[in-house]
């Protein structure tokens, strides 16, 4: 194990990988140490959905970024990912959501996002066995899609290491090692690595990380939340390829998983404040509930698997990114609430270029994703969040 | 490797090794009435014979232990042939220049007496025809196993362990 | 390799035994990142009849002792069930 | 094709009223009782999908619901596990060639609360270990609930057709498919409520209780409530890896004695058994007795694995057991025709030039049996990989309570032995749950204990040695 480098990214997950790669990429000698295995923390629990279509511009013009970038990571890491733009459709019960969609559309068609307004009647097109009557409309965006988790952590670390980064699993960070408002490394459960900056891209446990740099735990309020998923028997492609979601109906979702096409379904029932990830039998059926009515045909499709993983929050559910002014070298990129694997690869090219340069060209918003605006009471808009 | 007895490797004992870790009944018994002839010598956990036999011919020091026959205490009732879960008790019984062995038949069709019946020796080779003297059907059998016993030559007393039924 | 070598490994999936050995030749040795890269005990046994010969391969070409790679995570339910079960009643046309 | 006369079976009370299946649109004769796989096995279908990734064509191998190889469509259903799904008069089976589409339809499913019942010791499981950890949890006075998700009781039971070992106390001397018969009397004298066809989804903590969610019969979900639960799940036939060892037409061992000994269907005409254990050597007996040629036993190891007395009843038959040689490959177009093994040096690499070809329809592997503890792992217990045990078993004290109160494991899901001490296992863990449960008088405890001496009797020969040893790794005071 190296006991130096220049920058320590702690946390395996899309996040900390895509760091690393494009900080390697940038020619740094960059160390990422995670504590089980690559991905274990909520990467590889998503819904493996990403989507441009959210009611802040910020989050927004970040996306439209990042799913940019999605479509040529395969090529650029040289490994399928298996990206595909399958779209997100959500669906309206009432007529005030309609409103709120027209709202949404005018939103993202402002930032380039060519979401639209549909019938329930086109909505049966794309999604030919969806319960099309008990909606009034939909609002479509073609753009969105998903991507495969595993291989993306997988591509990202492979492609890393390749440009010279080292990346030790079960390796446990146990202290940041501080010194005049300094950092100079990390102490792990196999040894120390010294380095001057070090990244917290350890999302749910972020704030553990913090409070052993010495900052409140409450300094960037990152709590987890036991999301949940199940997961049905293999079906055939092209059914349910955009992920469908009608907000009133508790935040429930679908989508086929781009992969071996089984059915991947949640719902907005939340558990927590908890790091416990044990699935439940309450969210076993009423995610069903849910999922059957708005594709009733599912009721015939067998449940193989259920599990759970973290919605790392916010109070505004928007992310903490950006550099900590208390302490020079520590930076952080956690408290996705759910967003983190979809935005990794903008994030990851942001974090790099700011770490390196001091600024990066990514349209991130690092105003709006200051991680100092809780100390400072200033909370964003709340980030459209579902399931 | 090289202390596994050849009976586990080749899966049947040889007569010698019958001998050897059974011990046969002297010509004298043989002569008088069947005895039985425990075909069993791995220590396993099972009594079945111990328990049923009417004389206490069978000792077993602890239920693990191989049983071992007092030839002169059996009176060859054949009750041990008929409840062994491993078909692995046979009686001999020398009559003149034949022998009669019973052994457990749980295959059809079950044979008649008096009917001629294919021998098969440890192997299943074929080694003669030979006469059904008694049945005991599997109703009447204490181990719901049917009993035959067949007259083969005496040479092949201690070779012949199964029965073929042929029939047009 | 001709179509007919391919030894199976997870039947669900497809996944041969010559998959999984690249793969750990590639240094890829656990368990856990096998299991999703070659999406090994994920169909509906549930890595039943493939992952204890996954767990046998991972010892013999890397030296560990079974003893030491970790059986994945059994989810529920432990046997498939038509979702409409778990609703409720399947409400039949 | 089904097997009418047999020295020990008799069929009729498995073969109820004809009715006929539609196999691809084709009339398929089979009888009320049967499993679709069966009905289908007996109409000599081999073939009952194609996979979903290299299309390879897949058949029974497990045949009690625990692999995936008998996913088929049913009356427009996707996915149906049809060895162990009944038959019903009418029914449309169709191949699966493809991931399957979502049938059409409009109606979604309607909420319902599940049936809920209560009991004091819920046993999950009826085979030996099952049914008497039910029947002792009911003596020592507890309100037992017993489900299990095959068509009947007995576990393997109900396909041993060879009397057992042991003691008579133990049933020595007596058929395992009479012992099922005797077990299933003595629930039927004890209020015993059983539920058939009904597979337990989950094992989680409710409060101070355990819930076991079940679904009968794939249409009804159930939920048992119970202070204490044992688990007596069995275990499982391992898969080795050869070439083609997915073929339709290679088994479990326990497949073909489904097939064969519970529903009296013809296997096939010649087999080849891979492993001399027990269940090799046993099976090897069972087909000749139903009339199907065994070509031969392949063993790796340099002995036969199982009691000796099986291997003498099958060579004396005319059986070869080939020690010390292993299986290469299972070749055929859409189902097994051929199965080529192969001589083992000592250290267990393949002798070249030493292949040897049997024309078979019919690979049995019985290679060693896995434990069964899905809901035993899911429910958090902890777990050890115990070799001598069969693999990965639960860590347990010697009242078979594991690591979390109130959950008990008895039988072949507590690692790999005899039906006999499952029995005594089951008789321990059910007055154990039945205690643990606040129902059962202390004085039950000499129970227990007579039942431990038992055990510990019946493992004190040289066959024990390797299951004492693997004890040792798991049982905690």
């Amino acid at each position: 194990m190296k006991s130096k480098a220049d920058v320590v990214v702690i946390g395996g997950g899309s996040t900390g990988t895509s760091i690393a790669y494009y900080l390697a990429k940038l020619g740094v000698d960059v160390v990422l140490v995670e504590k089980s295995y690559l991905g274990s923390g909520s990467t590889f629990r998503c819904a493996t959905g990403i989507r441009q279509q959210f009611t802040d511009e910020a989050n927004i013009k970040l996306m439209k970024y990042s799913v940019e970038k999605w479509k040529t990571l395969s090529e650029e890491l040289e490994y399928d990912i298996n990206f595909k733009q399958t779209g997100y459709l959500f669906l309206a019960t009432t007529e005030e959501e309609v409103e709120a969609f027209k709202q949404n559309i005018k939103l993202h068609n402002k930032f380039g996002v060519p979401t639209r307004l549909i019938t329930p009647e086109e909505a049966k097109e794309i999604v030919p066995p969806l319960n099309a009557d008990e909606f009034l409309a939909g609002q479509w965006n073609p753009t969105d899609g998903k991507a495969n988790p595993f291989k993306t952590v997988f591509a990202f670390a492979r492609k890393a290491k390749e440009l010279g980064a080292e990346i030790y699993e079960y390796t446990e960070v146990t202290d940041i090692i501080v010194e005049n408002n300094e950092t100079k490394g990390v102490k792990t459960n196999r040894g120390t690595i010294k380095a001057d900056a070090v990244v917290n891209a350890a999302n749910a446990w972020a704030p553990i990380i913090n409070e052993m740099a010495g900052l409140d735990k409450e300094f960037i309020p990152i709590k987890p939340y036991k999301h949940q998923l199940v997961k049905t028997e293999p079906l055939k492609e092209g059914q349910i390829e955009p992920l469908v979601c009608p907000p009133a109906w508790n935040d429930s979702y679908l989508l086929q998983d781009g992969e071996d096409g089984g059915v991947l379904c949640g719902t907005g029932l939340e558990y927590g404040p908890t790091y416990d990830m044990t699935p439940t039998y309450d969210f076993l059926r009423e995610v069903l509930k849910w999922a059957t009515r708005i594709i009733p045909a599912l009721k015939y499709a067998h449940v193989i698997r259920q599990w759970a993983g973290f919605y790392a929050k916010t109070p505004d559910s928007n992310p903490a990114i950006g550099k900590i002014n208390y302490i020079d070298g520590l930076y952080i990129a956690a408290g996705f609430s759910g967003h983190g694997f979809m935005m990794a690869p903008a994030v990851g090219e942001a974090m790099a270029e700011l770490i390196v340069k001091g600024k990066s060209k990514v349209p991130l918003d690092w105003e709006w994703y200051d991680p100092h605006r809780f100390e400072r009471g200033e909370l964003r808009s709340t980030a459209f969040q579902i399931g | 490797m090289s202390e596994i007895p050849r009976y586990l490797r080749e899966g049947y004992l040889s007569v010698e090794e019958l001998k050897r870790y059974i011990g046969l009944p002297s010509e004298e018994r043989l002569r008088q009435r069947p005895v039985a002839v425990p075909e069993c010598p791995q220590e396993i956990p099972c009594t079945p014979c111990a328990e049923i036999c009417p004389t206490n011919a069978i000792l077993m020091e602890h239920p693990n232990a191989t049983p071992k026959v007092d030839y002169e205490k059996c009176i060859g009732c054949s009750l041990c042939v008929q409840i062994c879960p491993g078909l692995a008790f046979f009686m001999i019984h020398y009559v003149g220049d034949k022998a009669r062995v019973t052994l457990p038949h749980e295959i059809l069709p079950v044979p008649n007496v008096g009917e001629e019946v294919v021998l098969l020796n440890r192997v299943g080779e074929e080694v003669g025809k030979g006469k059904v003297v008694t049945v005991v059907p599997r109703e009447k059998s204490r181990g719901d196993t049917p009993i035959v016993t067949v007259e083969v030559p005496l040479e092949l007393a201690w070779d012949v362990r199964a029965i073929k039924v042929v029939r047009e | 390799m001709s179509e007919e070598k391919k030894i199976i490994i997870c039947r669900c999936n497809d996944v041969t035994l010559e998959e999984i050995e690249a793969l750990i030749d590639q240094g890829i040795t656990d368990i856990e990142t096998i299991k999703r890269l070659l999406r090994i005990g994920m169909g509906p046994c549930q890595g039943r009849t493939c992952l204890p010969m996954v767990i046998s391969i991972i010892a013999r070409k890397t030296g560990k002792s079974p003893e030491e790679i970790k059986l994945p995570a059994t989810r529920t339910p432990v046997r498939p069930v038509p979702a409409g079960v778990l609703v409720g009643e399947m409400n039949e046309e | 094709m089904r097997l009418t006369e047999h020295p020990i079976l008799n069929f009729e009370k498995i073969r109820k009223r004809e009715v006929t299946i539609y196999f691809e649109g084709q009339p398929i004769k089979a009888y009320e009782g049967e499993t679709i796989a069966m009905a289908l096995h007996a109409a000599g279908i081999r073939t009952l999908q194609h996979s979903i990734n290299k299309h390879r064509p897949r058949g029974l191998f497990c045949a009690i619901g625990k692999c995936s190889s008998c996913l088929m469509k049913v009356n427009g259903i996707p996915n149906v596990r049809t060895c162990i799904t009944l038959v019903e008069d009418g029914m449309q089976i169709e191949r699966q060639e493809e991931k399957p589409a979502l049938p059409k339809t409009t109606k979604p499913p309607k909420w319902k609360e599940p049936q809920r019942i209560e009991a004091d010791v819920v046993v999950i499981g009826g085979g030996p270990a099952g049914m008497m950890a039910a029947i002792n949890a009911s003596e020592a006075g507890a309100r037992v609930v017993l489900l299990d998700e095959n068509p009947m009781l007995g576990g393997q039971l109900v396909k041993q057709t060879h009397k057992f070992f042991g003691k008579r106390e133990q049933f020595a001397g007596v058929r395992g498919i009479k012992i099922a018969e005797i077990l299933q009397e003595e629930l039927k004298k004890r209020n015993v409520e059983v539920f058939l066809e009904t597979s337990a989804i989950m094992l989680l903590q409710d409060g101070e209780e355990k819930l076991v969610v079940g679904v009968r019969k794939n249409k009804e979900l159930i939920e048992f409530k119970g202070k204490t639960v044992v688990v007596a799940t069995g275990a499982m036939e391992r898969m080795i890896p050869f070439e083609g060892n997915d073929l339709p037409g290679v088994y479990g061992a326990g497949a073909i004695q489904t097939l064969m000994n519970t529903y009296g269907v013809k296997p096939g005409d010649r087999v080849l058994i891979v492993g001399a254990g027990n269940v090799g050597l046993i099976l090897a007996y069972q087909l000749y007795q139903a009339g199907v040629k065994v070509e031969a036993i392949v063993e790796a190891m340099p002995k036969i694995g199982g009691y000796f007395v099986h291997a003498a009843k099958v060579r004396r038959l005319g059986i070869p057991i080939l020690t010390r040689h292993t299986i290469l490959r299972a070749e055929g177009k859409e189902k097994v025709e051929r199965a080529v093994v192969a001589q083992l040096d000592e250290n267990w690499n393949v002798i070249p030039g030493t292949e040897k070809v049997f024309e078979v329809d019919v690979i049995a592997l019985a290679v060693g049996l896995r434990p069964s503890i899905e809901l035993l792992h899911q429910a958090g217990c902890q777990i050890k990989y115990v070799p001598e045990l069969g693999g990965h078993v639960v860590i347990r004290d010697s009242r078979m309570e594991t690591t979390i109160k109130g959950i008990f494991v008895a039988g072949d899901s507590a690692g790999i032995e005899e039906a006999t001490t499952a029995m005594l296992e089951g008789k321990i863990a059910g007055i154990a749950a039945a205690l643990s449960a606040g129902v059962a008088s202390p004085e039950w405890l000499k129970e227990i204990e007579k039942a431990q001496k038992e055990l510990d009797e019946f493992r004190s020969g040289p066959f024990g040695r390797k299951v004492l040893e693997g004890l040792k790794k798991v049982v905690i005071q």
